[in-house]
């Protein structure tokens, strides 16, 4: 067992124990926190397969910035675990954790079968991760989506203006 | 490292976050648990990426950068909902002083 | 879009609609009647050049092109069978107007156009040489009539035509998927892959397991609309609730729709189907003869029985149509006709004494014959005729279609037949409760009616006689029409 | 080509525009007249097939009569939309000329949507697509209503966002080619791989989700009762049609050849809509609400032309999605002028207004399918392409009685507004001027035009 | 015109024309204006019918065609019009009595005012037109044309008096009681085209050969169940009695003289059939003579003078049919022009009695008006021979013939056939006792208002007593005078086909010397017990009892009827319409509606506006999808 192999299932364990983590832990900061532990894991599996310019920027904008952004509502809005509104009735909460758990069973079962899932991923080397290769495609075949992005970066710079503006007295 | 393995382990956060939005009834969690699907899919695509990068290197060599590029805006629309969708959450709770999904059902039937 | 040369039918259409959307806006009430009254003896008129000037084979028309792409051309042509029913619902229309002249109506304009649009569409039911200008035209017919029934009708009226409508809708939407399967079978045209023209619809090849579930969904939406038991609840209550000018519509013409329908776009379609089912339809229709007419013995309100008494006679029409037999298609062509014109004298009547007394209800009449002679004389040779009385022109028609059934089965005429009985007890009793016997209160003070019901009444009459005496010129117009229906089946 | 830029590009004047416009009317005035030069644009554009932009696409559009034609059906749609309900947007709230930006960024997602040519194209338009209408949902603040709805659009939208990346990123790893180029993934005859099955099927989700079908329609009634009328209708109509062809474009293209392997799970998909929506239509006693379902049962329909995927199909979903568009627009319009939602509210308004109730009929006849109106085309082409096709004729049948159904539903509006006197006090209609009755005649007008002759959209398509 | 005898169409065609004078201008005629149309009318087709009678006569038959009434691929009905030996020989009946009976009637209707009395007229009027039809018509569609029209026209006699529900219901009866007849006709019509492919009598009669057993029997049977209605015979009688609440010179003329014998008149048209069909045959025997026991047993106890009239008129058309069951044709269509005469003259009678009654038809009310009414008693009293076959009267020579064919066939039928007769002269003498023998019975007023009627009424009545004595002296059998029989060679052309199949079995002369006898004795007795028992009768309240009762209540026939056919169809109709029609049917037609409203208001509860709900079931959706795509399609 490798060491890539080693560091690949302590990531992998590490991220769904973490997720699970963060739909489970009562207090809302606690569960943000556990999300940034999985989007650390997430990162470094990126290392492992050599994304290198992903890995960087998940690391900024997800963990970094994102969850900033959500801790940042929750302590503004200090919620904590007892501002947590209750659980909703039991049964209803096994009844999603069966019906997601057999979504997973399914798929997995499904693609069991397709060889295609044998084939293998390159790890640790190869240069399509690196930043110099990403964006170079980026500014010359992906410059229309770039740009036309920053339409959606626009709208979301309106709506967040609009939404959040105090209004001055309804008339 | 075969990609099966990659394939479990996204659909398995994945479906985790799926339970978080069955199950949690605060909208701050919720949006959470769907950045956690947003994110299974990345790691799902650089995975996959990265077996084309052997795979089909050779009929289609952008093939693997392609999926990179994607995972990249993939990030930028999320943050792009990110700010949109606090705002939404701000706003309401504003007017109701609640997170709660289920405490506004005037709309219903 | 239209093309260059105007036939008869393209007036037979075009007036009545012309005429309908001019009269939307004319506020005055006497001149929308005036106009409606000179558009429909128009078309009257033009029918009747029509008779004298177009033969009576004519299957093929100009072609109008209309969808290109789907293979849908705007075509109308005129035969025998055409020209029966293009002409009734010609006549009917002057008939009604005249006869409502009195009764007046809250904003006339809307109420006259309606009813004008609805003949344009009955018009182009007749008409139309396409499967799809067809559908047009059959909706174009109801359309109109819900909204005259559930504006202008009586205080049930809303539920009573919105199940009519719907009812109806459902079985011609049901239709459309029929119509819809046979084009997607047709030879490809210049255009279009498939074609809707009658003539591709005719020669359209389809085996039996496909004709028997077409059949079906045609046979519905023709069966609903004739009505055929057990497919009629709909028909009493919209009688009842419609205003009687309509319900002249309703039964005077529209029904005959289901009938014409199924000769041309049912029994020459699909054959094969007809021989398998005909026994079945048949048999239901002979029920519905029966049943109704039991029904209508038992009825108290005047509409609720002519209704059923129509019932009745449509199912007759109906078998005589499945028998595939010439005698009885000719039969059905001329009763066709017939049955219009009797069933308008009928409802005339009806309104004349609804107008005066303000009730329906059989059990509160009588002896009208003391004060309004005149009425009662038409009344009973209207009923007479009704009940197929020889030297009336329903005797002609149903003594053809009895014919028709018997040479089909014996023991189903013997069985039908019973109807003439029944017909006979449910007529007279009408006529001696509400005719005959002392007058009472609200009879007493009837007047006779006055002179433009009674010209349009002595017109009725005249056509009554007419065609009972002399039924030949317009057998012979049926002919060819008939004869084009059997070839199907050689 | 010419719409996306012009599109954003207004979209961003606009938005600058709510600094310096005085007048509260003035961003009205400028996205009519913007949304002009972009329609004409679009139709020069499809006329002589050269954009007025050079721009290196790398092939991630492409614009095809059927797309262009599609496009100036839509914002021929939102023009009439503009006319119709400009001055209702002013009255939503203070930030008008951001409310017609937003607009005109979800007109520029639109295009994207209808011409992308990769999935990170579909993505990203669909996305530009939904983000502001977040917003616009959201926009009237102080409305608890508007909140919620607005709260459950976003969760569950990005929610169906993250399960359609999930079927792009299954799709990307299942073909052999690892692109995500439509020519390059389109499959080919034969069983498909498992891995392409799990993406269809969750890329068949998230598209369901998009135009509101059933099991994933449970967003539409609460949103669209929820957001303001205005934008209601805009959601109900032109986001609806814009989802249906990139909807369309998707599966023709991509999983065109192996209909048969997953026709039976539209089928199922649409026989559900069709059911749920014009069963629970029946019910509603608010007209908004009804309307919202009776904008899934339309959704029904129209999904038949994706089940079917063949000419018929694609000419009849341009045709119903302008007369769907058409109706519901001018439905919502009058709708937005009664004070009393309720279909009670409607009670008399034959007497009281009868050219708003005359024109309303047409649209309800046009929404039932009748005959003479361009909603029976568009009904009708549906059902000649489901029979074309030949499999699972039981659903055309579910269709038609579905169809009838929905008769039940439209014509309570029509007896409420001609058969039925309201009995309390009229409630009152504000802000019919003769421009906007000028407008609901055209608009019924061209509905009758369309019944007639449907050719003059659909001969643009045998271009 | 080739033949002369094509002019025919004027003999129906003038009663149509004062048909629609009188109608339609009867608010503007005077009474005798009316009257005058009315019988002048008749009187022109008289005339023609006695010049076409002789035509005939000289052996001059002819089938005139008019034009095409319906001519399709599959039949041809032409309206043509037959006139031979049979037809012109009812023509003279129904023209000649029909004249009688108008002139008659100008009298005794005078009480209505003028409107109603053109109405009557014009009624009367179309009644011959359409009696005329009937026996004229070259087919059988025709013969059914005249055949309803009389109907029709019965049916508006009969209510004549509309005021009275309870002539309405009579007029009713007799109308639905006809239509069941009708049918059967009908029926055989189809039966026949079916077969023969034509209506016409000629063609018919010419292809009868080709005609199975089975067709022929069942075709004689459905016309005969036309005749047992139009002619009153077992079961469809019951109407004729009631029919009697018409005006009285309708019973005469309809009910009595013309219309009730169109049954005679069409199996002796089409007699050849009937030849074919033994069992038709034995059947229509047996129906005609039970018909005529009953009628005549149930006229014994009657006491409405015109019930009594009207029951003997069932029983005498009961004799004809029996001739024609056994075969002896002419003798029927004799006894159908001598009871015209002697059965209208009695009609009439009884009516210039109830006339000078003013209005009174009880029996028991009258007595001893011989002295006051003597024109109408002689006749009276010769019509009441004539009927109880007193030789010479014209009753005697065509009752002798059918019992004698009778006989010839099966004695048992001429025993009854007998028996019936004693019973006719019983009742017949009962009648004339009771009302003009004794003293009168009747009230003060009654007794002094009584007077003999005027000319008008008493002149019909005279000619019909000539013509009810001499009538007869047409048809003398062989053993009085050889050659005596000049009906029988006068008709001998329509019955030869008949003929010609069944040999003539001539009974010895003595074998005819008894039968005679027997029947005239028997007839002469209780002619004679009838005239002393009733001469001195008087009014006994004692309710009547045993037999007696049941008699007097006819049976208890109409009760019957009531019971099992009138209820039960009214009790389906019930159930049909408010049951099956509102429950069941548009029961279920609703019950989908409701279903819709029920499933609407159940799919609702989904949309229970929690997102962790929607997005529940959008992921079971998403399940469901999946197992289908990966697991179901293959």
């Amino acid at each position: 067992m490798s060491l890539t192999e080693i560091f690949f299932w302590f990531l992998s364990v590490l991220a769904l124990g973490s997720a699970a983590m963060v739909v489970l832990s009562k207090n809302p900061v606690y569960s943000i926190l556990f999300l940034i532990i999985t989007f650390f894991c997430i990162t470094g599996h990126y290392i492992l397969l050599n994304a290198q310019f992903l890995a960087i920027v998940n690391l900024i904008v997800y963990a970094g910035a994102i969850m900033v952004l959500f801790l940042f509502v929750v302590m503004l809005m200090n919620l904590n675990a007892d501002s947590e509104p209750p659980q909703k009735s039991k049964y209803l909460w096994f009844i999603g954790v069966i019906a997601g758990g057999s979504l997973l069973i399914i798929l997995v079962a499904a693609l069991k079968e397709s060889e295609a899932s044998y084939q293998l991923t390159q790890m640790n080397h190869g240069n399509v991760g690196l930043i110099a290769t990403l964006g170079r495609t980026l500014f010359t075949n992906y410059v229309f989506p770039f740009e036309i992005s920053s339409v959606l970066f626009l709208s979301a710079m309106i709506g967040a203006v609009v939404l959040s503006k105090r209004e001055a007295v309804q008339n | 490292m075969p990609i099966y393995y990659y394939i479990v382990l996204a659909i398995a956060l994945f479906t985790i976050g799926i339970i978080g939005v069955l199950t949690r009834r605060n909208a701050i969690i919720i949006f959470m648990c769907i950045e956690l699907m947003l994110n299974a899919v990345n790691l799902l695509l650089v995975a996959f990426s990265k077996m084309h990068n052997i795979a089909t290197a050779a009929t289609n060599p952008t093939a693997a950068i392609d999926a990179q590029i994607f995972v990249f805006f993939i990030m930028v629309v999320a943050a792009a909902e990110v700010s949109v969708g606090l705002a939404i959450i701000v706003m309401m709770y504003r007017n109701t002083h609640s997170v709660d999904v289920n405490f506004l059902n005037r709309l219903k039937n | 879009m239209f093309g260059y040369s105007v036939t008869f039918p393209h007036l037979l259409v075009f007036v009545p609609l012309i005429a309908g959307l001019i009269i939307f806006f004319i506020k005055k009430e006497n001149s929308a009647k005036a106009i409606s009254l000179f558009a429909s003896i128009v078309t009257l008129s033009v029918s009747c050049f029509s008779l004298c000037y177009a033969d009576n084979k004519d299957l093929n028309w100009v072609p109008y092109e209309w969808l290109k792409y789907i293979g849908s051309s705007f075509s109308l042509g005129l035969d025998g069978m055409g020209k029966i029913l293009t002409l009734l619902t010609a006549i009917a229309f002057p008939v009604i107007f005249v006869a409502s002249y009195k009764s007046s109506y809250k904003n006339a304009n809307v109420f006259y156009g309606l009813m004008l649009l609805s003949q344009a569409g009955l018009m182009g039911v007749f008409l139309s040489m396409d499967a799809l200008l067809f559908y047009f035209f059959w909706e174009l017919a109801l359309i109109p009539v819900y909204f005259l029934c559930s504006r202008w009708g009586g205080e049930r009226r809303i539920q009573a035509t919105f199940k009519f409508f719907v009812y109806t809708f459902a079985g011609s939407l049901l239709m459309l998927l029929g119509i819809i399967y046979v084009y997607l079978h047709t030879d490809r045209t210049v255009y279009a892959a498939h074609s809707f023209s009658i003539n591709s619809f005719y020669s359209v090849v389809l085996n039996a397991h496909q004709q028997n579930w077409l059949f079906w969904l045609f046979f519905i939406a023709f069966a609903i609309k004739m009505p055929v038991f057990p497919f009629h609840t709909w028909q009493p209550d919209a009688y009842e609730q419609s205003p009687t000018s309509v319900t002249m519509v309703l039964s005077g013409v529209m029904v005959k729709m289901g009938l014409f329908a199924v000769l041309r776009w049912l029994i020459p379609v699909f054959p094969e189907a007809v021989l398998n089912f005909s026994n079945i339809v048949i048999i239901l229709s002979i029920i519905g003869i029966i049943y109704a007419s039991l029904i209508a013995i038992k009825q108290d309100d005047l509409k609720r029985l002519i209704a059923y008494s129509s019932i009745a006679h449509i199912g007759l029409m109906c078998a005589a149509i499945f028998t595939v037999e010439q005698i009885g298609i000719e039969g059905v062509m001329i009763q066709m006709f017939n049955h219009g014109i009797n069933i308008i004298g009928l409802w005339i009547v009806v309104e004349l004494i609804e107008r005066q007394t303000g009730v329906r209800k059989i059990s509160q009449l009588g002896g009208i014959a003391h004060t309004a002679p005149f009425l009662t004389i038409m009344l009973v040779v209207i009923a007479f005729a009704n009940i197929a009385l020889p030297l009336t022109n329903a005797f002609v028609g149903e003594f053809m279609m009895f014919n028709g059934l018997f040479k089909y089965n014996i023991w189903y005429t013997a069985i039908a037949g019973i109807s003439i009985i029944l017909a006979a007890v449910y007529t007279l009793n009408m006529v001696k409760n509400v005719f005959y016997g002392n007058s009472n209160g609200l009879t007493v003070a009837m007047k006779d009616i006055s002179l433009n019901e009674k010209m349009i009444l002595c017109v009725i009459i005249v056509a009554i006689f007419l065609i009972g005496i002399y039924p030949q010129p317009m057998l012979d117009m049926a002919k060819d029409s008939v004869s084009l229906i059997l070839s199907r089946f050689k | 080509m010419n719409a996306i830029i012009l599109t954003a590009l207004f979209g961003i004047i606009l938005m600058f525009g709510g600094v310096f416009f005085k007048s509260k009317s003035t961003p009205k005035y400028v996205a009519i007249g913007g949304l002009i030069i972009v329609l004409i644009a679009n139709c020069l554009e499809l006329r002589n097939g050269e954009p007025f932009f050079d721009i290196n696409l790398n092939d991630m559009l492409r614009f095809t009569s059927f797309n262009l034609t599609f496009l100036s059906v839509i914002f021929s749609a939102t023009l009439l939309y503009f006319l119709l309900n400009g001055r209702d947007i002013e009255k939503v709230g203070t930030n008008v000329s951001e409310y017609f930006a937003l607009i005109f960024f979800v007109l520029c997602g639109v295009g994207i949507s209808a011409t992308y040519n990769t999935l990170l194209t579909l993505f990203l338009g669909i996305e530009i697509m939904s983000i502001p209408l977040y917003i616009l949902t959201a926009s009237d603040k102080r409305n608890l209503k508007s909140n919620e709805a607005a709260l459950k659009y976003f969760l569950m939208g990005s929610f169906s966002t993250g399960i359609m990346l999930m079927g792009i990123a299954f799709i990307y790893g299942g073909n052999t080619q690892g692109s995500f180029y439509i020519d390059n993934i389109a499959l080919g005859e034969g069983k498909m791989p498992v891995m392409i099955a799990v993406g269809l099927v969750f890329l068949l989700t998230a598209m369901s989700f998009k135009v509101s079908a059933a099991p994933f329609h449970f967003w539409t009634p609460d949103v669209y009762d929820g957001a303001p009328t205005v934008f209601t209708s805009f959601m109900a109509t032109i986001i609806k049609a814009a989802g249906f062809i990139a909807f369309l474009r998707l599966f023709e293209n991509v999983f065109g050849k192996v209909q048969p392997q997953w026709q039976i799970l539209l089928a199922v998909i649409t026989a559900a809509t069709l059911l749920i929506g014009n069963l629970t239509a029946v019910f509603q006693q608010s007209v908004k609400r009804m309307l919202a379902y009776s904008s899934i049962a339309q959704a029904g329909f129209m999904l038949l032309a994706i089940f079917a995927l063949n000419e018929y199909a694609k000419e009849g979903l341009v045709l119903y999605a302008a007369a769907y568009c058409l109706a519901s627009i001018g439905l919502f319009a009058i709708l937005i002028r009664m004070n009393d939602y309720t279909i009670e509210g409607f009670n008399g308004l034959g007497k009281r207004q009868p050219l708003l109730a005359v024109t309303a009929t047409i649209f309800l006849l046009s929404l039932t399918g009748v005959p003479l109106t361009a909603g029976f085309l568009g009904k009708f082409y549906m059902l000649v392409a489901v029979m074309n096709d030949g499999h699972q004729k039981w659903l055309a049948i579910l269709a038609v009685l579905c169809a009838a159904i929905s008769a039940y539903y439209y014509f309570r509006i029509i007896q409420a507004m001609f058969f039925k006197d309201s009995n309390e006090a009229p409630s009152e209609i504000w802000d019919i001027n003769p421009r906007f009755k000028a407008l609901l005649v055209i608009t019924a007008a061209l509905i009758i035009l369309l019944g007639i002759f449907p050719s003059l959209i659909a001969d643009w398509l045998h271009y | 015109m080739s033949n002369t005898l094509q002019i025919g169409w004027l003999i129906p065609i003038l009663p149509l024309i004062g048909f629609l004078i009188n109608g339609i201008c009867r608010k503007q005629l005077s009474k005798t204006l009316s009257g005058l149309i009315g019988s002048g009318v008749i009187l022109a087709s008289f005339a023609i019918s006695l010049f076409v009678f002789f035509q005939v006569k000289n052996g001059n038959t002819h089938l005139a065609h008019y034009f095409d009434f319906i001519n399709t691929e599959s039949i041809k009905v032409g309206f043509d019009f037959q006139i031979d030996q049979l037809s012109s020989l009812f023509l003279l009946i129904i023209t000649g009595v029909g004249f009688l009976i108008h002139v008659y009637s100008t009298s005794y209707m005078h009480e209505e005012d003028s409107k109603d009395f053109a109405k009557y007229f014009s009624y009367l009027n179309l009644f011959v037109f359409s009696m005329l039809l009937l026996v004229m018509g070259g087919n059988y569609i025709i013969m059914f044309i005249g055949w309803e029209g009389v109907g029709l026209c019965s049916y508006l006699l009969i209510g004549y008096w509309f005021k009275n529900n309870d002539y309405n219901d009579a007029a009713k009866k007799a109308f639905i009681m006809n239509r069941i007849g009708d049918l059967g006709f009908l029926l055989a019509v189809f039966w026949l085209i079916t077969k023969t492919g034509t209506a016409d009598y000629h063609e018919v009669f010419a292809n009868v050969s080709k005609l199975s057993t089975f067709d022929i029997t069942g075709i004689t049977m459905l016309l005969f169940v036309g005749a047992t209605g139009k002619s009153a015979q077992i079961p469809l009688y019951t109407w004729l009695p009631d029919a009697m609440a018409g005006p009285t010179p309708v019973s005469a003329l309809i009910h009595a003289a013309t219309m009730v014998t169109a049954g005679i008149y069409m199996i002796a048209r089409s007699n050849i059939l009937f030849t074919m069909a033994p069992f038709t045959q034995c059947v229509i025997a047996v129906i005609g003579l039970a018909t005529a026991v009953l009628a005549a047993t149930i006229a014994l106890k009657q006491n409405d003078i015109k019930k009594v009239l009207a029951y003997s008129t069932v029983s005498q058309l009961g004799y004809m049919f029996l001739g024609l069951g056994v075969g002896a044709y002419t003798g029927s269509v004799f006894h159908v022009m001598t009871h015209a005469f002697f059965k209208a003259l009695l009609f009439l009678g009884a009516g210039s009695v109830i006339h000078a009654m003013s209005g009174e038809q009880d029996m028991r009310n009258m007595g001893g008006l011989k002295k006051y009414m003597s024109i109408t008693h002689i006749t009276f009293l010769l019509g009441c021979l004539a009927i109880a076959g007193m030789p010479p009267f014209s009753g005697f020579f065509s009752k002798d013939e059918i019992l004698a064919g009778a006989f010839a066939k099966n004695p048992v039928y001429w025993a009854i056939g007998v028996l019936t007769a004693f019973m006719t002269a019983f009742y017949m003498f009962r009648l004339y006792a009771m009302t003009f023998l004794g003293k009168f019975k009747g009230t003060h007023d009654q007794e002094h208002h009584l007077h003999e009627s005027p000319a008008a009424i008493t002149i019909p009545l005279i000619i019909l007593a000539i013509l009810a004595v001499v009538g007869g002296w047409v048809g003398i059998p062989e053993v009085f005078m050889h050659g005596g029989h000049r009906l029988e060679a006068f008709l001998e052309p329509v019955f030869a086909p008949s003929n010609a199949l069944v040999e003539k079995h001539h009974l010895s002369h003595s074998t005819e010397y008894t039968l005679m006898a027997v029947s005239v004795g028997g007839a002469l007795i209780a002619l004679l017990f009838a005239w002393n028992k009733f001469s001195k009768y008087q009014k006994t309240e004692a309710p009547e009892s045993g037999i007696g009762k049941v008699l007097s209540n006819k049976w208890y026939v109409d009760e019957l009827y009531n019971t099992i056919i009138v209820k039960p169809i009214q009790a389906i109709a019930a159930f049909f319409n408010n049951i099956l029609e509102k429950k069941g049917i548009d029961g279920f037609v609703n019950g989908i509606g409701k279903a819709v409203n029920y499933g609407s208001r159940q799919i609702r509860l989904l949309q229970n506006g929690q997102v962790g709900m929607y997005v529940l079931l959008m992921v079971l959706g998403i399940l469901a999808l999946f197992i289908i795509q990966l697991f179901l399609v293959k």
